[in-house]
């Protein structure tokens, strides 16, 4: 166990040494550790939202062929430092007619329920939180209070655009959670276990090759939890002003800012855990910190997908959204889900290329048929798929226009 | 396929048509003729395959094809239904099969399939004809379609299952089942056109006469089984011990022995069955029926059952008896019964002019030959006239079915309103029908057993030759005055039919009837000239011993004993012979100048040819006799004095009675006391109701207040019990 | 083991009076607010436990679902019962003597028996009890027939929910 | 170590805090909210049986899960019941809504 090869044990196991040295027995000393690691967990994280903010509004400046920011310091490096000293410094506002409690109570829920999905990401052989054995459940139950948070801040608000925005994000969120745990039994039912790690180590071969629309189904579900562009109705301007944080400013909005950029991030940790063989690579087993640079390249690019739909996707309206949700998606997550199930159970003697094959020939079925048929269907329902992809785009030109005269 | 398995079957496919065309295809004329056919034909089919395997087993008379299940539970044992095909059944089979085909197939055409609609038609009544128009623009009158085209043919299909039913069971019980189904049937095909007020009285009449025999043939089947135990055939009749029992207990009246009374019993239903007289009334009204297809069944096929019966039974009549002794007292009954009435109807025949119902006299009069037959001990020779006849018999009724409808073509042709079945009104027939013509010839000939080259003449022939051997000379000379007449009337019909020229305008505009009518007349005469030649006895002169007496064999061998062949003697083929000569030529020699539609013998016989025309009113006589008295009884005794008089006299005493005590009851007890009463009682409930209403607040949670204390209450008071204890 | 007990009472106290709140305060998103967070707290319970699965199931289903579910309905009933007015009905004090008696009784009762007071059998549950569950509601011998029908009882809930909840628009025809 | 008697404990007085709640709130939500509390009562005590008695036998699990399932079914379906009400009576108060009353 050395250094290089993997540096937090490394010093985990310096540090409780260390304690130990003190006289202090050795299992304290442990928890002891442990405490300090969690601290600093949550901590290296929010540090970490810092280079996500650049990032992304680089990205998306770039996308939409802006330079993005590069005033304050190299490439505008600097830039959401100053950002977040400008919101720490600002005036704390409590608008009048507000419900205190849950009105202070949402950034935190906001935050902390992102917060608190890091506790179960394996980063690499050796790291990673608590193993506990329902981590893939745990996820979704973490996820669940940032609903919490978002149905307060709506609430407590006093303010019609608030509560309208909650209102709908809450759909919203409820009805996307369907499909996405519905893809996620997939990959549990693959691993046959629903702790994260043990998810990870079962994917020799990413299970994204296995089971692609179940990865599909989780990566889309997973970006309307977040509630990011196209379903970014949460804060739809021209709808209703800001949202549901539209009564919110200074450090309270800004938890809630970290908390969607945190959360995109995090989703698409816990989607490379789930679907992209987490830290698995070659050499990761022998040299742990292999397996975190792994990790944290799948999920760069993971994220990058992201920020990309994010800057190329106008909105859908509340009704396509319930509709997309409950007339495709959560149909097509349970005959993903029961399909694979079947064909585990089918194929559970034959050998691993073959088995693999039959689960990726069936979820390609299963993707035909809802192409040929589910288009059909809406086609003659009056909902044209490739109308609204054609009104996307030139929506997404007209923004540009506007964009570059500005 | 075991043939056992396939005579199961052999019912059912008919079956299946009637109640695919009765539920489902009525309204489709051409998918239900040819589901009747083709059930018909698979019934055929069927029936000529196990023919053959039957003919080809040995020892089919001791092993006959057989097989059953248990049925009704009776007590400790079981009633078991099966089929069984022996000797007889198989050639019964074989002519039942034929000839109901033929007659599916002939029904089409005679149903005018392919016309149009009439417009005057209407379900009931005859099809009045359609008007059509040709390419030039003249207007024919042509016949038109049977209205209830798919009923017929359903009907048609129920009789063919019952027919087939009824040859192939194996037990007494089955085949009165089969038995009443056609009589059903026959009722349904009289009254087939139930519009026409005769054909409703027919069709009654059938019923009714049918019924008495049927009764009685029941009380024989009842009296077997106390006496048997079985309805078996083979259990009875292969029982040595019982049947010997049977022929020596006596029966207790008449002086007759149990076998005996059995056998009598049976044969009243045979009687009513065949039409022997005295129960023969209805046959000739049953021509009323669609001609002559319901005729032909009442002719060939269906009154043959009454025949089989006979035969079947004939181990029970002839229980006791040795060849070459004077019968038993049921055999006496039966010979004497057979030949009267082969003469009576003979003598009928002869003057009537309804072409179908001289055939319909005719019918009756043959089968008293065969019941004569099983009189004088002839078995084999009953079957070979059953077999015969059959085939020469619906020949001739598809013949004149056929005739009928050439000369209706002529009726509707020509305008002229005159009845297409009175043979007075024909004539000259041969050149427009040709191929009808000759097969009428054919079956003709056969009836009135042309010597050599008919088949009537080989049965005939045998029963005469059986009669004389029995040493019954009355009977004999009985059989030959009929056989004499036979030939007559035969000649006669085909004289006034087909021969000479046309008497009206009808006649001469007749015209053949189409291939689905003619086919059927064309393989029946095949049969009607060739079912004869399995049988010519090895003694007759110069061509006995070419072809083997095959079915002297086959069917002797039902009786056990080798049929022993009586020594050949003159008498009989001579008498036989002549008679049939004399008749034709005397038929021909009377009837072959007649220009006007008076029959000649009318001047000759005087009144006899009234009493003969009338059937001797026999008609009038049982109306006189039954219907009079039994509608006086209904009418005036039972109900205008026993129902009205005395029953309703006692039951208004009785209502008026209980009025009173009614109005006693009410005023003394029941308005005082319970309805006081009542009303008190509820009066208590609404205040109590109304007292407890406030508790019924609506409000959930004082409910929950209350459950809880009380559960507390209740928890607490069974602690305290617990603790207690 | 003293940390246990601590954790335990500390949850107990707030699962206590969260629970009291949920039944007094006057406003019902408060209420509500207190009903999760004494749903939380029974979910920690459950960790103790040792059934993580029904902790993680008691956040998803009774926070994430019912919670929201109830909050809704008191966001869409809010101008029926002003928060001003009383809250508790008359037979309010007649029902907290009746809950104390009852809560008296039942202690009571539990006191009294013998198996109060037992331990947890093997203090090491076996981490496959999931997976024992997992095959008992699966398996025909097991509990397959009361899985599926609960599941049948959730649809039909579902189903009957919806129809309930639909509007009927004024003037259109009730279908 | 704790003891089972803890948890009943609790659970007792959760059911009794649920009941108070039921019986007493006007608003027909909070009385939902009060049978929540109960079931949730009768969930510690079915996973602490499970807990302190045999571990391999599932059938305190089993029955939580159906607690659930039918707390879920009963909350869907209330809560769509007094939605209904008070689209037609404007009001949800408990003690209002008796019109079956006698």
């Amino acid at each position: 166990m050395n250094f290089l090869s993997d540096p937090v044990t490394f010093i985990g196991n310096w540090l409780t040494g260390l304690v130990a040295n003190l006289g202090i027995p050795k299992e304290t000393a442990s928890a002891w550790v442990t405490g300090v690691a969690v601290g600093i967990l949550p901590l290296l994280a929010m540090l970490w939202v810092l280079v996500l903010i650049w990032y992304e509004r680089k990205v998306i400046g770039r996308l939409q062929d802006r330079p993005g920011p590069n005033r304050v310091g190299p490439f505008g490096l600097i830039q959401p430092v100053a950002d977040m000293l400008k919101i720490f410094i600002k005036e704390h506002i409590l608008p009048a007619g507000i419900d205190r409690i849950p009105y202070n109570l949402a950034p935190i829920l906001a935050v902390g329920g992102v917060l608190g999905m890091w506790i179960v990401v394996p980063f690499s052989a050796t790291v990673h939180g608590v193993d506990i054995n329902v981590g893939a459940l745990y996820v979704i139950a973490v996820g669940a209070i940032g609903t919490l948070g978002i149905i307060f801040a709506g609430y407590s608000s006093n303010n019609k655009y608030a509560l309208l925005a909650a209102f709908r994000v809450v759909a919203q969120l409820i009805s996307y959670e369907i499909p996405m745990v519905l893809a996620l039994l997939v990959p549990v039912l693959l691993a046959r276990s629903m702790g994260m790690n043990s998810i990870v180590q079962a994917q020799p071969v990413w299970f994204i090759l296995i089971a692609p629309l179940a990865a599909l189904l989780f990566f889309i579900s997973s970006i309307a939890e977040v509630g990011r562009s196209p379903f970014d109705l949460a804060e739809a301007e021209s709808e209703i002003v800001a949202g549901f944080n539209t009564e919110y400013s200074g450090l309270k909005f800004g938890m809630f800012y970290v908390g969607e950029f945190l959360h995109a991030f995090t989703n698409s940790l816990i989607f490379t855990a789930l679907f992209l063989g987490g830290w698995q690579g070659p050499g990761a087993e022998q040299f742990p910190i292999l397996g975190f640079i792994y990790f944290f390249l799948k999920t760069v690019v993971v994220h990058f997908l992201g920020i990309a739909i994010r800057g190329s996707m106008p909105r859908f309206r509340i009704d396509q959204v319930m509709q997309l949700n409950w007339k495709l998606f959560t149909p097509i997550a349970l005959a993903a889900f029961s399909s694979a199930a079947l064909v585990e159970k089918l194929a559970t003697n034959w050998a691993d290329a073959a088995r693999i094959g039959i689960h990726f020939l069936v979820n390609m079925i299963i993707l035909g048929v809802v192409v040929l048929i589910g288009g059909r269907v809406f086609r003659a329902r009056g909902i044209r798929l490739d109308a609204l992809a054609q009104r996307n785009r030139a929506a997404v030109k007209f923004s540009m226009e506007k964009s570059h005269d500005s | 396929m075991a043939a056992e398995t396939l005579l199961w079957l052999i019912p059912l496919p008919p079956l299946a048509a009637f109640i695919l065309i009765t539920l489902v295809t009525g309204k489709k004329k051409a998918l239900s003729h040819s589901l009747a056919i083709v059930g018909a034909g698979s019934s055929w089919l069927m029936s000529l395959f196990v023919f053959i395997k039957a003919v080809t087993r040995p020892n089919l008379a001791e092993n006959p094809m057989a097989a059953s299940i248990n049925w009704l539970p009776t007590g400790e044992t079981a009633l078991r239904i099966g089929v069984q095909l022996d000797n007889l059944s198989a050639v019964v089979l074989f002519f039942v099969a034929w000839t109901i085909l033929m007659i599916f197939i002939y029904s089409v055409g005679y149903h005018n399939y392919g016309h149009p609609a009439g417009e005057r038609d209407v379900p009931g009544l005859p099809p009045h004809g359609a008007d059509v128009k040709d390419v030039h623009g003249h207007t024919h009158r042509v016949p038109s379609v049977e209205p209830m085209y798919a009923r017929f043919f359903g009907f048609l299909s129920l009789f063919a299952f019952a027919m087939y039913l009824l040859v192939v069971c194996d037990n007494l019980l089955l085949l009165y089942t089969g038995w009443e189904i056609m009589g059903l049937c026959s009722y349904l095909l009289i009254g087939f056109w139930y519009g026409k007020d005769s054909a409703k009285k027919a069709a009654m009449k059938a019923f009714m006469t049918t019924r008495i025999g049927d009764v009685f043939m029941l009380l024989g089947i009842v009296f077997l089984y106390t006496q048997a135990g079985t309805l078996n055939y083979r259990e009875i009749f292969g029982n040595a011990a019982l049947m010997h029992a049977l022929a020596v207990n006596p029966a207790g009246f008449l002086g007759l022995s149990q076998a005996g009374a059995i056998g009598l019993l049976l044969f009243i239903g045979t009687i009513g069955k065949s039409a022997q007289f005295p129960l023969h009334v209805w046959l000739p009204d049953a021509m009323e029926g669609p001609t002559p297809v319901s005729a032909m069944i009442h002719a060939a096929t269906m009154v043959s059952a009454g025949v089989y019966l006979a035969i079947r039974i004939f181990p029970l009549l002839t229980a006791g008896w040795e060849p070459g002794d004077v019968g038993t007292p049921a055999m006496i009954v039966v010979g004497a019964v057979g030949a009267f009435t082969a003469l009576f109807a003979a003598t009928i025949a002869v003057a009537q002019n309804d072409i179908k119902r001289v055939l319909a006299y005719s019918t009756i009069s043959q089968l008293g030959y065969m019941i004569a037959a099983i009189g004088v001990g002839a078995y084999t020779a009953a079957i070979f006239h059953l077999v015969t006849h059959a085939f020469f018999k619906a020949l001739l009724f598809l013949g004149s079915g056929s005739v009928i409808h050439g000369v209706e073509h002529g009726v509707m042709h020509s305008g002229e309103h005159v009845d297409p079945q009175d043979m007075l009104n024909m004539g000259g027939l041969r050149k427009k029908m040709p191929v009808t013509f000759w097969t009428f010839l054919i079956g003709g000939l056969a009836l009135s057993g042309f010597p050599v080259i008919t088949a009537g003449f080989w049965s005939k022939d045998e029963i005469l030759s059986g009669a004389f051997h029995s040493g019954q000379i009355v009977i004999f000379v009985t059989l030959a005055l009929a056989a004499l007449l036979t030939a007559f009337y035969t000649m006669r019909q085909i004289t006034l039919t087909f021969l000479g020229q046309p008497r009206t305008e009808a006649a001469r505009h007749a015209q053949e009837t189409p291939w689905t009518m003619t086919l059927p007349l064309l393989i029946l005469s095949i049969f009607a000239v060739a079912a004869g030649w399995s049988g010519i006895p090895e003694h007759f002169p110069l061509i006995g011993g070419w072809l083997p007496n095959w079915f002297e064999h086959f069917t002797g061998a039902m009786l056990g004993h080798e049929g022993e062949a009586p020594a050949f003697s003159a008498v009989p083929l001579l008498v036989s012979v002549i008679v049939s000569l004399a008749g034709l030529t005397l038929g021909w020699l009377v009837y072959r100048g007649v220009k006007i539609a008076v029959d000649p013998l009318k001047k000759t016989l005087g009144r006899l040819h009234g009493l003969l025309q009338h059937k001797y009113y026999f008609d009038e006589l049982y109306t006189f006799l039954f219907i009079k008295p039994a509608i006086w009884v209904s009418e005036v005794f039972t109900s205008r004095w026993m129902d009205r008089v005395v029953i309703d006299g006692i039951l208004h005493a009785i209502a008026r009675a209980f009025l009173w005590l009614g109005k006693l009851v009410r005023q003394g007890f029941d308005v005082p006391v319970v309805n006081a009463g009542g009303d008190a009682i509820a009066s208590g409930f609404k205040k109590g109701g109304a007292a407890l209403q406030p508790m019924q607040s609506g409000r959930v949670q004082q409910y929950m207040v209350v459950m809880i204390t009380v559960v507390m209450v209740f928890t607490a008071i069974l602690l305290a019990i617990l603790k207690l204890v | 083991m003293i940390l246990d007990q601590v954790i335990f009472l500390i949850t107990a106290l707030v699962i206590i009076i969260a629970a009291i709140l949920v039944v007094s305060v006057p406003k019902m998103i408060h209420a509500a607010l207190w009903l999760i967070l004494a749903l939380a707290g029974i979910a920690v319970l459950f960790v103790l436990l040792q059934a993580s699965f029904f902790a993680v199931v008691q956040v998803i289903v009774y926070i994430g679902a019912i919670a929201v579910l109830v909050i809704f309905a008191v966001m869409l009933t809010r101008k029926a019962m002003q928060d001003d007015g009383p809250q508790l009905n008359r037979y309010s004090v007649l029902a907290a003597a009746v809950c104390l008696m009852l809560f008296v009784v039942l202690t009571g009762m539990l006191l009294s028996w013998d198996g109060a007071s037992s331990l947890p059998v093997n203090p090491a549950v076996h981490p496959d009890t999931i997976i024992n569950l997992g095959e008992s509601l699966t398996n025909p011998q097991g509990y397959l027939l009361p899985f599926e029908v609960a599941s049948i009882l959730l649809l039909a809930a579902l189903v009957g929910a919806i129809f309930i909840g639909r509007e009927h628009r004024a003037g259109k025809e009730e279908e | 170590m704790i003891p089972l008697s803890w948890y009943l404990i609790l659970s007792a007085a959760l059911v009794c805090v649920g009941v108070f709640g039921v019986i007493s709130r006007r608003n027909a939500i909070a009385m939902l909210l009060g049978v929540e509390l109960i079931l949730n009562a009768v969930n510690i005590n079915l996973l602490a049986f499970w807990r302190y008695k045999d571990v391999s036998h599932v059938t305190g699990q089993v029955f939580t899960i159906m607690v659930i399932t039918a707390a879920a079914a009963e909350v869907a379906v209330g809560l769509a019941i007094f939605i209904a009400v008070y689209r037609n009576k404007r009001t949800i108060a408990a003690e209002d809504v008796a019109d079956l009353k006698g």
